[in-house]
């Protein structure tokens, strides 16, 4: 075997209860390779996600793992982070998940800049529920509960988390696997809140009401309409419509939140009366 | 045929028995009759145990699920164990695809048939997961709790476009079916 | 039977009615099983010229719903138990508020995210207690996706009549079974719409009870109609504005009760079901009433005199009728799909008189007759489990 | 282009051979598609190898398949 | 009296018990009346080394705990109703997951936003029932700055021995109320840690009930402690992973369910003042049976034999003791701010051998001794209001 | 009267709850001055407000109010708009209001661009329950939860709500009463989604442990650290250190959410059978 | 002093009332007894109807708040209505201020006595805020409910750094009022 | 600058006067502070006016004061 995935997975556990040709699998293999490339101990990684079809991975992780409820991963994950800050936190969410019930956490998690790192699973869809529209959900695109075509206007993740204060945010698609694995290792890597946005598949739900319908007919979309951000960034935007612009949008260095209250807060507090 | 009949068609998610189940209730209001259906299925995608039960009355349907079965149909072999154990009844149809499923559950009552519902969708229509619609001919063809005209409108109805003559045949297939343990 | 009969699942049968009763705004968050209310009627609903939003979460969907009420829109959002939960907050507002809506809640197995395909009725309770400090409830819990239908527009109708919140009580079951529904003609269910203030704007006072044709109920402005007035969750005075004055607080907590308890007699509905005779009761709604008037069929059959009461409006609880069934029966019988919460209800008001026994599930599984059937068998042969 | 790509795509063609875990595959077709070499194909609803020698171990269908359902088995340890 | 006497509010003197207890993590999102917990705590927590942060939201706060507690920390939030509403959700995870944790809610006027300063003793059947589900619960209502010290502690023994989130249940009156503390020295009061699983990590399963020293109580491991264990909110096996399994989904449930059942008895607690003789009951809790108590002191000068019978643990409700009261009493009643809360429950299990009648109260002050004399007078004199 | 406030004020509302000194008044009056400057019907705007001394402004006010639950105005303000576009929708919030509880209703409203406008009060710092730390808090100041000095990172309100995709946002302070008025007119005249973050001072609170202390002074700091937009980018960053930028950040035309419902799914719906 | 001793310190918003109470209830535990101090303020950050309630005892304290009022302090015309009509007792002390009090509440019972709190917190001591500590003076030499050195620790204890003299001058100004009446 | 505040600065120096609704005033002295002419002083805990002739109807304490209450009452209708 090439990989040796099995390792970092529980027994008995596959397969997964994804759908044929869910983008989710492809992702989380570029995950667990990522972790085999920073040596990282499984005992001290822990893996919380909210309610979704994404956020079933950490069960199948032969790690420290937590299935909390929608939307509200990032919440738990930051009372583990600071109760145990030796723990790499890693936390998996839909994009629903993570943009719509699970908005408020997201943006404060990025302002406090804790370090937490956050995949988000992006299928412009709500996978679990059956194709119900998605902060992600492309205008004019169908779903169950857009029938005449989606007006909502999308959030674009990057730009919203980069608002929001983060300090490392990256986009790739689950057709590129090796940039995945690549931008996850350098988000775990990351001293603080990293986001990557990765867009992924639901060739059941968003397949079923809009073209193209076929998981890899899907990863070709992907392939197809993905830049670089070095090259987006020369072209106009027009030019970047509808297009999927992929690599590390934001890395900066700031003062971490665990570390920040282990070495100021409490030294402070313990030295005063 | 006073008392309910009450039919539940089992197996696993992706076999469209959520579909069989309401073209088969769709059909008895086509007939004038009453008609509950419901079902369950688990957060799985595919292969998680799923069932849809059928009851149909002349009067009024009081229980709506399956409370003593005058029919059972299990496609798959996950749901032999659990949707099987219930039959009281001796002249209850317990039919099982012969096929999908490899053990046989043994059962103290019932009047059991093995038949080859996905051979017939692979091989004489080549689409497997047309099996619902020829087992749904059979239950008709057996038990005649509608009538064919009405489970052909409500199939035609509830099928996608395009797909009608192959449902058409699926159906004729099944009972077809039915006419060999009748 | 000169009209057509559909085959509508449950959630079917509720947007059916919603558009029945004149629904306008709907806002939701998407949860199994309720969804399929939410799906319908962002196909429907804008051909009713209304609107249907899915907003970021269930809190912001009662917070719509409550927003878009006060602007004279009938209103309704739906969940299940974890949007159930969250929604309490603002559930509590439109309480003190008095703002009609309707909040659906399709039960799914619980406590917390639990089963979300499996059915339940463990929210009973929750239905009356979920929001905090003392509020008027009314929840309505019907049996089968013909009778949603019907008792959505009740709903509506109690809501608007009223100025109450109402919960729509589904269960797994009989929102996603598929049953018979002949849909009503226009006229032929009753359709109410809120009272209107008749006073001047300058006179009206959102919590006034002076003026109004219904004692007890104040008349709705709608903003933007004119009348400029200023709601508040914060306790209030009859004219909106907050206040710590004790007294009044006190006075517009009591009138809301008051106007509960004056009008309890017209939201109570329930089924009796070979009562007359009865030596033993089953108390029972939802889909599990169906299993016990099946099983009061079978025990009939079989010589033994059971009945059965069905609360159709769950809360306000109808004391009177246990009352006055523990007087006549040997024992009582309480099946849910929960670990025992109406029966609480039911054991307060037999007050000792007949003792109360549950039937319980938490498998995800509706309870089947021959549960209920063995239990009073048991009963009755003096086994005690 | 990634660590594991790029190793795999340098590789000598060494004798590997194409592990399928058929109780795992789902028949989402991807490797079959994004097999560069035409190695796989559907049999059923489950992929089959039909060509093992034209396969250069590119690793695309490991790296692809969502349901850890097929693998490329190589000689050496990695 | 040898140490020395501090004049604490009941806030303060609940971070005294929390710190006392070992507490190591506090998360929480500022609301009146509870706020002097959190900014005591701020101030005091990291002097222990443990953390204190102000979350975005409730609803965060409460995820906080849980997941501190599920990495190994004594984990605590605190808030009022409206902020209580919004934790139930999360909340019915720590119940369903059987997550040590202590949820104080001090108790203000509501509905809804209500009276923010007034103190209300509005959400005891919240506490009971404001998550969707069934789910076990404790609930400890204490009545006086001193006990909000010592009964804190009891709570997160409670909490940890058993495996179950609490409920501190104060009002606004004992929270803001400064009263004489004398602090325990270390070890005066037992501190109680979780269970810690005894098997090697491979075996361990987080709800696996065959190795624990304590029947029906799985030990505990933390996070990142070589123990990789798997938590989930959908119903789910002894090894933490989701099932769909009717059957299996009902055992856990009603594992957990029977857990607080066999130690009920060791949770409960109450108080019996003046018993042994009374000819009528006064059922009461928090600030309220401070009332009662002096109520009864003056019924008894005038020769009425009244006593009373305080809850300290409310949930779960210990049935035998209004049993027993209602067997000897004429009546009985039960003074609460609000419009009648366990008041039903104290109906429900004087199973009519006992008249219960209320003493109820919203206009945001405290029950007045007087207001419980009054009504025993009345009753006495057979005059019904 | 130079100008008549008392037009649009509820008989017998004042004096208001606010404390000597408190900014809300002041943004109360620019908020005034604006209205009266577009001519608009009493009866035509609503006001909405969530729980926090700002939002008790709308009980002031003789028009279409209501002050609903912490956090949730938006929301509320949501279902206002939808069932009454002709209505002229105001939220004002506090900054925890806004921001913290209510974050996700904010970038959700701004993610839809739906035609409100939101003016947040943003005094940096939990008035109504004491002086808590808000996620506006400078680092470093103290506040009652933050007995060290605060660590939590802020939110620059302007970069949250323009990543979320808002089509007007602007920044002013209490003390800039002219600017106010204007943006506030020019927020209220945008088509869609529009925010004015108003630096604001809660003498009381924030003064209690932060300096200066006094009202006067604090909106003094207010005068001094204001940078004008336009000037501001032409500095280094280093120069715009604590400074507070004022000014027009953002303003596009995007279709707004009412207006699309009704003229586009209403339309469409009817149509198909 | 067998029986608790219930007093009420009442007005509005911002005069301090809540510090008074807990500074007397501090100087009833230095002198060793037992106290419980409560308070009502609204939401209003001025001028709101406030009140202070201090219950001090040897034995223990069972109701908390002042159900049957010993003293009375008055510092505030929105107070008078609410905070004087449950005065039962003869011998009760009903002080009001007699600078801001305007129309005093015709009551049935109580010793009642006007003093000018603000107006020698403003004239004397040039600190019109001060009048509360003023007060706890005459409250303490009227009744000897606590001791004067338990006081002015209690004062001294609770009052900012720098302030401590002006705080002492107010309480025997208190003291000296007091005396005027005495 | 807005219109507001140019109008009145612009504007020549009319006979008016400044209206101090007493029962509104916090004394938060910010008009006190903000004036640019020394017209207004604080007694005791309220504000007074102390110099009206040398007020310009600059308008500042009227758009400052958090209070309602303080007003410049300019002769002519606006
Ligand atoms: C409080 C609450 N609201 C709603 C739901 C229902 N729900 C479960 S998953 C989900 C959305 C899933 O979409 P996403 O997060 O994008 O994940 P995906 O399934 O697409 O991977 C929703 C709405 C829930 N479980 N809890
Ligand atoms: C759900 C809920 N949580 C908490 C509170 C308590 N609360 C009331 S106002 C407020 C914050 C006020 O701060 P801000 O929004 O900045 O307004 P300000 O008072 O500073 O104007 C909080 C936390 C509440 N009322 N409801
Ligand atoms: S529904 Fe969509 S997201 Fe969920 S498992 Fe299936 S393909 Fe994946
Ligand atoms: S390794 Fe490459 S060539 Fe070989 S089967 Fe897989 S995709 Fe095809
Ligand atoms: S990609 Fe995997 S699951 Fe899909 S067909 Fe190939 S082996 Fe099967
Ligand atoms: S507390 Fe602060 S924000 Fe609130 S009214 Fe006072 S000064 Fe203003
Ligand atoms: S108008 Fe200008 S000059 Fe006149 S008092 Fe006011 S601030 Fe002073
Ligand atoms: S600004 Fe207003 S409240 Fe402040 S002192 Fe002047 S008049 Fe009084
Ligand atoms: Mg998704
Ligand atoms: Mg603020």
């Amino acid at each position: 075997m090439a990989f040796e995935y099995e390792k970092y997975i529980r027994k008995g556990t596959l397969p997964h209860i994804w759908c044929p040709g869910c983008g989710h699998g492809i992702v989380m293999k570029s995950l667990l390779r990522a972790i085999e490339g920073l040596k990282l101990d499984k005992n001290d990684i822990a893996v919380i996600s909210g309610i979704g079809c994404a956020s079933r991975l950490p069960g199948y992780l032969d790690m420290n793992t937590l299935h909390t409820t929608h939307g509200r991963a990032l919440a738990f994950a930051t009372g583990i982070k600071l109760a145990n800050p030796k723990l790499k936190v890693i936390v998996v969410s839909g994009d629903g998940d993570a943009s719509a019930i699970g908005g408020n956490h997201l943006i404060h998690a990025a302002r406090r800049n804790i370090d937490i790192t956050l995949l988000i699973f992006n299928n412009s869809i709500y996978g679990m529920t059956g194709g119900q529209v998605a902060p992600t959900t492309p205008i004019g695109a169908y779903a169950s509960t857009m029938t005449y075509g989606n007006i909502d206007p999308p959030f674009d993740i990057v730009r919203l988390v980069e608002g929001a204060g983060a300090t490392f945010v990256a986009r790739t698609t689950s057709y590129h696997t090796a940039q995945t694995e690549q931008l996850i290792k350098q988000a775990m890597t990351h001293k603080g809140f990293a986001v990557v946005d990765i867009i992924d598949a639901c060739p059941t739900y968003f397949g079923r009401k809009n073209a193209p319908k076929e998981a890899y007919d899907m990863m070709q979309v992907q392939k197809d309409n993905s830049i670089p951000l070095q090259i987006a960034q020369k072209k106009k935007p027009e030019e970047l419509q509808g297009k999927i612009i992929t690599g590390i949008f934001v890395k900066k260095e700031m003062p971490e939140y665990t570390d920040t209250y282990y070495n100021t807060i409490i030294p402070k507090a313990m030295g005063s009366k | 045929m006073e008392k309910n009949i009450e039919i539940r068609l089992s197996g696993e998610g992706g076999q469209g028995l959520i579909l069989a189940g309401v073209i088969l209730a769709s059909a008895a209001l086509i007939d004038g009759k009453n008609a509950a259906q419901s079902q369950y299925y688990g957060p799985e995608s595919r292969g998680g145990i799923s069932k849809s039960e059928v009851v149909i009355s002349t009067g009024d349907i009081i229980y709506p699920e399956v409370a003593d079965p005058d029919l059972v149909l299990v496609l798959s072999q996950v749901a032999c164990g659990p949707y099987t154990k219930d039959i009281r009844r001796d002249d209850a149809y317990v039919i099982f695809d012969a096929n999908t499923v490899k053990e046989f559950p043994k059962l103290e009552h019932g009047r059991i048939y093995k038949l080859p519902f996905t051979m017939t969708a692979h091989d004489k229509l080549g689409k497997p997961f047309i099996a619902n619609i020829i087992a749904l001919g059979t239950i008709v063809g057996l038990t005649n709790v509608v009538s064919r005209e009405a489970i052909e409108q409500a199939v035609l109805a509830r099928v996608p476009k395009g797909t009608e003559e192959l449902n058409k045949t699926a159906l004729s297939e099944g009972f077809e079916l039915a006419k060999t343990i009748k | 039977m000169g009209k057509k009969a559909l085959l509508l699942s449950g959630n079917e049968s509720c947007v059916e009615g919603a558009l029945y009763a004149g629904l306008q705004f709907y806002a939701g968050y998407p949860i199994t099983p309720s969804s399929e209310i939410a799906e319908g009627l962002s196909r429907k609903l804008p051909k009713y010229g209304g609107v249907m939003i899915q907003m970021e979460d269930e809190i912001a969907s009662m917070g719509a719903i409550i927003g878009a009420s006060l602007a004279g829109k009938k209103s309704m959002t739906a969940t299940s138990g974890p949007g159930f939960s969250l929604k309490q907050e603002n559930f509590g507002f439109a309480c003190f508020n008095e703002v009609p809506c309707v909040l659906v809640n399709v039960m799914r197995g619980g406590p917390s995210t639990g089963a979300p395909t499996g059915p339940s009725q463990g929210d009973v309770m929750q239905a009356r207690w979920g929001t905090h400090g003392d509020h008027p409830v009314v929840a309505i819990a019907p049996n089968s996706v013909p009778e949603i239908l019907t008792e959505t527009v009740r709903s509506f109708n109690i809501s608007e009549k009223y100025r109450v919140p109402v919960i729509l009580l589904l269960d797994e079951i009989i929102a996603h079974m598929r049953e018979r529904v002949i849909l009503p003609e226009k006229g032929e269910l009753e359709v109410i719409d809120r009272l209107k203030p008749t006073v001047p704007p300058d006179q009206y006072k959102p919590f006034d009870i002076s003026n109004t044709p219904m004692p007890l109920v104040p008349p709705m402005a709608a903003y933007g109609t004119g009348y400029r007035f200023h709601v508040t969750g914060l306790n209030h005075r009859t004219d909106g504005f907050p206040t710590n004055n004790g007294e009044l607080i006190e006075k517009e907590l009591l009138r809301i009760m008051q106007k509960m308890a004056m009008y309890k007699k017209n939201m109570l509905k329930h089924e009796e079901y070979m009562l007359d005779d009865a030596e033993i009761g089953i108390v029972a709604y939802g889909s599990t009433s169906r299993a016990a008037k099946y099983a009061v069929n079978v025990l009939r059959s079989e010589g033994i005199k059971a009945g059965m009461l069905r609360y159709i409006t769950i809360w306000p609880f109808e004391e009177e009728a246990v009352e006055k069934l523990a007087e006549k029966v040997k024992f009582i019988v309480v099946p849910e799909l929960n670990l025992g919460q109406l029966i609480l209800e039911v054991e307060r008001c037999a007050r000792g008189k007949a003792s109360v026994y549950g039937v319980n599930r938490v498998n995800i599984e509706i309870i089947h007759p021959h549960e209920i059937i063995e239990k009073v068998k048991e009963l009755l042969h003096g086994i005690r489990v | 282009m990634a660590e594991t790509q790029k190793k795999a795509e340098e590789k000598p063609k060494e004798k590997h051979t194409i592990k399928i875990i058929e109780d795992r595959c789902k028949g989402c077709e991807i490797c079959v598609v994004y097999c560069p070499e035409d190695v796989l194909a559907m049999k059923d609803t489950i992929v089959s190898v039909v060509n093992l020698d034209k396969c250069t171990a590119c690793m695309r269908c490991e790296l692809f398949c969502p349901d850890f359902a097929i693998y490329v088995d190589l000689p050496e340890k990695h």
